[in-house]
């Protein structure tokens, strides 16, 4: 938690909620944490764990029947999760960028991207025509786009892929936003792409300090990208915390499992750790903490009540062994149980 | 591009071939206007006679040759029911029926798409729901009884509008029209509504259902992240994506509303092709239902051919497929 | 005849006719503001503006407003003279004409023999269809400039009957547009006549548009204006096709006068304020058929032998259709029964046969079991469903009465040019099906030898169910030539009460004429349902 | 996004027994939930099943028997409904111009229209969507083919082709058998002038979808083509197409009614619901409205609803409008 000045983004309490037929069920349950101008937030999760919930409650594209039911989003301290439309779509691309994760369908197929650009950069900046067609000429090159001058009057179709996204990062970044929430964004990519784009990321974070929340599934992309990570679960936040930490030496048993399923070159395993079980459908979330069923450290408590954020050595985790109440909490010793005899 | 549509031209022709070889083969079975002709007391040798001469015991191919020889030679014969050449007749009554199939198409268009746009945004609201109820009234309720309620109430109880015809026209060259006179213009209104009702209803439905599609699509999303205006994105992003497919639909749509001018004009009295091709049919008059349907089945090749360009033209995916084949 | 004095006055206009005929309009155009414009509006058109293009009741009646006959027919559909003043059988097969003097052409071309010659010439030539209306003249013969013999192959003592359907033409301007012969669409020519005229009658031409509007100017020269003088100006006739529009055309006030009007519309136009219903019996006889000529039905379920052979069976359908109620309730009261296949306005036509046998289902079930039929029969019947008054309705009402005694018709109802062509000669390929029949010459000769002589290719060419009997053939040979009228009515009554207790036809109704108008016009409405304009009349 | 769904679909409950992450989902519950939820569906769809149901059931509900020609008494022709002065409650609606009970006309001319119109609908979907799949899937020569023979087809408006087929039927068949093949020629000849909209309809979307990505990775993994066609391109497709088979429902009962003018429908002794309008609309001028008017409304009223349901079913059933 890099504390001091105003974070340009703090989430406290955030909750997002979806009546069905059963009920209303909560999707991201209780979320909080900031992020600073120019720093790059992991949030990694199994699909279904919530992540990209918080991105959309964020953006303010949560599509109904979803709904925040509580909690506040402020971005630059002013609160941007009540604000009529109106307001909002301002925010939206002028403060706020966002990258999804299918370039394929990303782009409006019947557009070039020449309109797409200068559409997005006239809609925020005061900019004549040709005015915007120079800077949307600027950014497809920044992004790595090899003569932007012609092939800005292309359409999507003749892309591939890997530009594709490179044209979606310069819409994302058309009108200088100061947050950037990309959803998945090398998910779609194949591996050889994927490192250019994430290269692109972070040297983009880093020119413009624009912060990027850059959630995925993929420890390996957060572990060579993040400055810090939060891991979801089940819709809550089980740890978060610096990258190095996390992943040297993570707290919370199910960060531990994570850790587990990554190949590291030169280690020699036949098989990766693999966690048992799966996550809880919204539906079936067991009371205490959710991981309970799959822990390996599971004790009573852990079945009864619900752990919050709870200070553990370099990050927070959400889980009774780091309570000081709980007996022999030496934290440091036991978590290096955990990681000893995970299967 | 240009070899494209010399192929279409080709293919178009020869579906007029065939539609004229389909057409004589039909006309065994639509009664014998031999009756029509001669006077009652006319004896049966002579009926034959005329049957002779007129060439109706040939064989239908034979039949079929001798049209498509006079057809080249833009002869298409004398009306039996006239006695005037076929030509003459259906170009007295095309512009009656172009004009008020394009009145009818320009209002199904200007109605269908924005109402389709508008129930296809707004997919809950109770005015959607509304115009989509009371839209199908138009679709259910047979042209000949919504012609006739439009009559009784413009026509007879206010006077407003005349109940048949098609008012004053004006003479350029061979063509006639009544859209330069008021009059002419009182005179179209109900029958192009009757007309455009069934095409604006669909219409309205196929816009609806492809608008509710794309707006459900990736690039809308990315687009509302990006922080345009709804109008950018519903008029803009939304509505051009949808207007794709629906171009082929609509064209197809308004082809056949040609085919659905045959009720519209018997029930206005509408001096069109619709009425001349009824009466062909009451009265077996050969020549006029065999022109009739060639140059039915040229409209259809034509907007056939014309939907596909726009196709082309509307969706760069398929101009540059098309051009880089063309052009490797 | 016509003073001395207009006759110099028309020779000295003559020359320059087209300029006069421009002028007269150009007349007549200032004066629109208070001319009387007649407009009106009927189902057909008439499809050619060429007197001689169809024998059709219709084209007939509208053409003849700009061309007359020698003979025309008054308001009793009794012959009257026309362009002919008066008229005598010089010899037994010869009829002496003395045509009208005075007579111009539209155009101002003088009326003289020779157009007679020349339009009996082009009448029965190809492309003409009223041919069979001189079917019995041999010659035309040219005495002087204003008189003509006719002769006959044998005594024809009803020609005169005959010649109001074929109107006189001028030859001048047919040889000008060489339009000498009708079209004739064999040869794939097209006529002048078609679509202008130039006749002697009470309009001109004006503006022809086919099937869609026909506009007539009085002819200000006409011969006929000082005994008849004509109340209207001009004539727009517009064609309407969908009865219920034509209604709402005369109910909005766009038209003067339309016919035909539906039955089952009348009242609501009687109950309109500002209009006026006008009906009259029609010389129409509508009757049901049966084959009586095949050995086995083509569409029935008796099979072996043809029921409608007995006489029984043909008396049974008779009772068993009660027209009463058709009459009253399908016509909506506008059909006059009848037993006999004319009605009243023919010539000959016997008043005192027309009494139909009483409706008696018992009687006709009885009648049916005699004949071998206890439980009925099934039979197919062929109607028109647009071709006479609620034709359709009438089969439909008759099947269901016939089902009452057992027999099953199974009714197949088709638009006329399908339905002549399935029960008409050659094929007669029908069973038991709708007619109806108007003699043309107005005279009942013209039925009995058209629906009941034995077929021969020439006569009984209607005779669609094959009947034939000796006696009405001699019969009909006889009519033909007796020149003694009340022995020829006779004769007639003799050959339709033969026909009568024969049962050889189910006669239902005759028609009613019913026309339209708004109340402040006055029309000359008669049964043969010729309209003539002349005789128009507006407050 | 697509997370986004799967977290919502997740909510719905799976079979117990299968715990396994399993997709499949219990397509009729959702069906039922969303069914009851919309009102409009609820209410479109009692109005279809009145009609639909009574109409099969003519002849237990009609008070008469239209088509027992015996029982019509012509001199109760057009009386009015009861109503009105001058009706009777024996005949409700009022009598025809043969004296036919309006109701039972209506009931048992139903029954005829939807049967016709229904299976000339259903013919010309099946036919239409195989050739425009084909068209749009195989392109070439194939696709020129089919749709040269569409702009044949298109030219002849469902009269001529009737006529056509009625024609050919007749001559063919021996006379008694005639009577049965008429209801299969009108069926024939309807579907015949309305399978061309389908085809079109189908190809158009079939060349968009032809290309997609979800299609080109079934073709990648081997899948057969025939299987790609019609469990992956079909689906996607049949959102217009629903649109126009519920509209051209009420085109077909319509044209039904045309083609009877024409001699070639059925025996105007057994009248369907589109030939009572049609002899009925003769009577709209003289003031006896309901022949005509009761069947008009009941046919739009059955259209009317089975457009809405059609609306209701395509919105429910097409997964990307949850």
């Amino acid at each position: 938690m890099i504390s001091g000045a105003e974070p340009l983004l703090r989430v406290e309490h955030l909750r997002v909620e979806v009546p069905t037929r059963r009920g209303t069920l909560v999707a991201v349950d209780d979320v909080s944490f900031s992020l600073a101008p120019g720093e790059v937030l992991g949030v990694v999760g199994e699909s279904g764990a919530g992540k990209s919930l918080t991105g959309a409650a964020i953006i303010g594209l949560l599509e109904p029947p979803l709904r925040i039911a509580g909690g506040e989003i402020r971005l630059n301290g002013r609160r941007i999760d009540n604000l009529p439309y109106e307001q909002m779509r301002r925010i939206r691309g002028k403060e706020i960028g966002a990258i999804f994760q299918d370039p394929l369908t990303s782009l409006n197929p019947l557009y070039t991207i020449a309109q797409q650009l200068t559409e997005t950069i006239r809609t925020h900046l005061d900019l004549s025509a040709s005015a915007a067609r120079e800077r949307a000429i600027a950014l497809l090159r920044e992004v790595g786009i090899a003569g932007a001058e012609q092939r800005i009057d292309h359409y999507p179709h003749q892309f591939s892929g890997g530009m594709r996204q490179r044209v979606v990062i310069a819409l994302a970044l058309a009108a200088n936003p100061k947050l950037v929430v990309a959803d998945e964004p090398t998910t779609a990519l194949d591996v050889s792409v994927q490192a250019q784009i994430i290269a692109l990321l972070k040297r983009l974070g880093r020119e413009h300090g624009t912060a990027i929340m850059l959630v995925t599934h993929d420890m390996g992309v957060i572990a060579e990208t993040a400055d810090r990570v939060a891991v979801m679960y089940a819709g809550r936040l089980v740890e978060i915390g610096p990258v190095q930490r996390i992943v040297a030496d993570p707290h919370h048993p199910y960060t531990a499992g994570l850790m587990q399923s990554i190949p590291r070159i030169g280690e020699r395993r036949a098989r990766l750790a693999q966690i048992d079980g799966a996550m809880p459908r919204l539906t079936e979330i067991p009371p205490g903490c959710p991981f309970n069923p799959r822990c390996p450290k599971v004790f009573d408590r852990c079945r009864r009540e619900r752990p919050d954020l709870l200070p553990a050595p370099g990050s927070d985790a959400a889980c009774w062994l780091y309570d000081p109440a709980t007996p022999g909490s030496d934290s440091s010793a036991r978590q290096q149980g955990v990681v000893a005899d995970a299967r | 591009m240009i070899a494209f549509v010399v192929q279409r031209v080709i293919q178009g022709v020869l579906v007029m071939l065939v539609v004229a070889l389909i057409a004589f083969a039909l006309f065994n079975y639509v009664g014998d206007p031999i009756n029509n002709m001669v006077g009652q007391d006319t004896s049966v040798s002579d009926r034959a006679r005329l049957r002779e001469e007129l060439g109706l015991n040939d064989s239908f191919v034979v039949r079929f040759a001798r049209f498509v020889g006079n057809a080249t030679e833009g002869n298409f014969g004398l009306s039996y029911q006239q006695a005037r050449p076929v030509g003459q007749i259906i170009l007295e009554k095309m512009p009656a029926t172009l004009e008020l199939s394009f009145v009818a198409a320009l209002l199904a268009l200007l109605l269908g798409v924005p109402m389709g746009i508008y129930t296809g945004l707004h997919r809950h609201s109770w005015l959607s729901q509304t115009l989509l109820a009371v839209s199908l009234a138009g679709v259910s309720l047979p042209t000949f009884v919504i012609g006739i309620l439009l009559i009784l109430v413009f026509s007879v109880e206010l006077g407003w509008l005349p109940s048949f015809g098609r008012g004053p026209v004006i003479h350029i060259g061979w063509w006639t029209t009544g859209l330069l006179s008021l009059d002419g213009w009182r005179a179209i209104i109900m029958p192009a509504i009757t007309l455009a009702l069934f095409q604006m209803t669909l219409i309205m439905r196929l816009v609806r259902s492809e608008m509710i599609e794309v707006l459900r699509a990736d690039y809308i999303k990315f687009a509302r992240a990006r922080g345009l205006t709804s109008r950018a994105i519903n008029f803009g992003h939304a509505l051009k994506n949808t207007l794709v497919p629906v171009i082929t639909i609509t064209g197809l749509q308004l082809g056949s509303i040609i085919a659905f001018a045959i009720i519209t004009e018997t029930v206005f009295q509408w001096p069109g092709m619709g009425l001349m091709f009824i009466q062909a049919v009451t009265f077996a008059d050969i020549p006029v239902m065999a022109a009739y349907l060639v140059l039915v089945g040229f409209f259809f090749v034509v907007i056939n051919l014309v939907v596909d360009l726009l196709y082309y033209v509307v969706d760069p995916r398929l101009r540059l497929a098309r051009e880089r084949v063309a052009g490797a | 005849m016509l003073s001395a004095a207009w006759d110099e006055d028309m020779a000295e206009r003559s020359k320059g006719a087209i300029l006069f005929a421009s002028l007269a309009l150009a007349v007549l155009l200032s004066v629109t503001a208070n001319a009387k414009t007649f407009r009106w509006a009927n189902d057909g058109d008439s499809n050619s503006m060429d007197p001689y293009a169809r024998q059709e009741t219709f084209l007939l009646s509208f053409d003849q407003n700009v061309y007359e006959p020698l003979v025309r027919r008054s308001r009793a559909m009794k012959p009257e003279p026309g362009l002919a003043t008066e008229w005598s059988r010089s010899e037994p097969a010869v009829w002496r004409f003395k045509l009208r003097q005075g007579v111009k052409f539209h155009d101002g071309t003088p009326f003289t023999a020779d157009d007679v010659v020349f339009s009996y010439d082009r009448a029965v030539h190809p492309g003409s269809n009223v041919q069979t209306a001189l079917a019995t003249v041999k010659e035309v013969r040219k005495i002087d400039d204003y008189t003509v013999d006719i002769v006959t192959d044998g005594p024809d003592p009803i020609l005169p009957f005959a010649l109001p359907t074929v109107a006189i033409m001028s030859k001048k301007w047919c040889e000008e547009h060489n339009a000498t012969r009708a079209a004739d669409i064999t040869k794939g020519e097209e006529s002048y006549a078609t679509r202008n005229a130039n006749g002697t009658g009470p309009f001109m031409l004006k503006d022809r548009q086919p099937d869609v509007k026909t506009v007539l100017v009085k002819n200000p020269n006409w011969w006929g204006l000082k005994d008849e003088p004509i109340d209207i100006d001009d004539v727009v006739f517009n064609r309407i096709e969908n009865a219920a529009t034509r209604v709402s055309a005369l109910l909005s006030g766009e038209l003067d006068m339309i016919y035909t009007v539906p039955p089952q519309d009348t009242d609501r136009i009687a109950n309109t304020a500002g209009m006026k219903i006008w009906k009259t019996p029609e010389l129409r006889t509508i009757f049901l058929g049966m084959d009586q000529s095949r050995d086995e039905l083509l569409d029935s379920s008796v099979k072996g032998k043809n029921p409608f052979k007995d006489k029984r069976v043909r008396q049974a359908f008779n009772q068993a259709i009660d027209e009463d109620p058709i009459a009253a309730k399908v016509m909506r009261g506008f059909a006059h029964p009848t037993a006999l296949i004319v009605g009243p306005g023919v010539n000959g036509y016997p008043a005192d046969l027309d009494k139909r046998l009483p409706y008696d289902v018992n009687g006709a079930k009885k009648l049916l079991a005699d004949a071998g039929y206890p439980d009925g029969f099934e039979v197919g019947l062929d109607c028109p469903n647009d071709r006479y008054v609620n034709d359709e309705a009438v089969c439909q009402a008759s099947v269901a009465m016939l089902a009452r005694i057992g027999i099953k018709a199974k009714l197949l109802a088709q638009t006329r040019a399908k339905y002549f062509a399935k029960i008409n000669a050659p094929g007669y390929n029908t069973s038991f099906y709708m007619l109806g029949w108007t003699p043309d010459t107005y005279d009942a000769l013209n039925a009995i030898k058209a629906l009941a002589v034995t077929r021969d290719g020439k006569n009984g060419v209607f005779n669609n169910g094959g009947y034939s009997n000796p006696q009405v053939d001699d019969l009909s040979k006889a009519i033909q030539v007796e020149l003694d009228t009340g022995k020829r009515n006779e004769q007639i009554a003799q050959a339709l009460k033969i026909l009568k207790d024969d049962f050889a036809y189910i006669p239902l109704h005759q028609q009613v004429v019913v026309w339209a108008t708004r109340d402040n016009v006055d029309v000359a409405q008669t049964g043969d349902n010729f309209f003539q304009l002349r005789f128009v009349k507006m407050k | 996004m697509s997370e986004l769904t799967a977290e919502v679909a997740g909510t719905t409950p799976v079979a117990p027994v299968a715990n396994a992450p399993n997709r499949r989902r219990f397509r009729d519950s959702d069906l039922l939930w969303s069914f009851r939820r919309s009102p409009v569906a609820v209410v479109a769809a009692t109005i279809a099943f009145l009609i639909i149901g009574s109409a099969l059931l003519a002849p237990l509900l009609a008070p008469h028997d239209p088509f027992d020609l015996a029982s019509l008494s012509l001199m109760d022709a057009t009386d009015p409904p009861a109503w009105l002065d001058g009706g009777n409650w024996t005949y409700p609606l009022g009598t025809d111009n043969q004296g036919r009970d309006v109701l039972s006309a209506i009931l048992y001319g139903a029954r005829l229209s939807l049967l016709v119109g229904v299976s000339a609908v259903i013919l010309a979907l099946v036919l239409g969507i195989a050739l425009g799949l084909a068209a749009g899937w195989y392109g070439g020569i194939i696709e020129t083919l089919i749709m040269r023979v569409a702009d044949v087809q298109l030219s002849f408006p469902a009269i001529l082709i009737a006529l056509l087929i009625d024609g050919v039927a007749r001559s063919a068949l021996p006379r008694d058998v005639q009577g049965e093949i008429a209801i299969y020629v009108l069926i024939a000849a309807i579907a015949l002038s309305n399978w061309v909209h389908y085809a079109r309809t189908v190809r158009g979307s079939t060349l968009v979808e032809r290309n997609k990505e979800y299609i080109q990775a079934a073709r990648v993994i081997g899948v057969r083509p025939m299987r790609i066609v019609l469990g992956h391109l079909l689906p996607n497709v049949l959102g217009p197409v629903l649109v126009i088979a519920t509209i051209n429902l009420a085109l077909a009962i319509l044209t039904e009614a045309t083609l009877s003018f024409l001699g070639v429908g059925l025996p105007p002794t057994e009248p369907s619901l589109g030939t009572l309008i049609r002899v009925g609309n003769d009577y709209l001028m003289s003031g006896d409205w309901w022949i005509s008017i009761f069947p008009g409304a009941v046919l739009a009223l059955l259209i009317l609803s089975v457009n809405l349901l059609g609306d209701w079913l395509r919105d429910a059933l097409n997964p990307k409008l949850r």
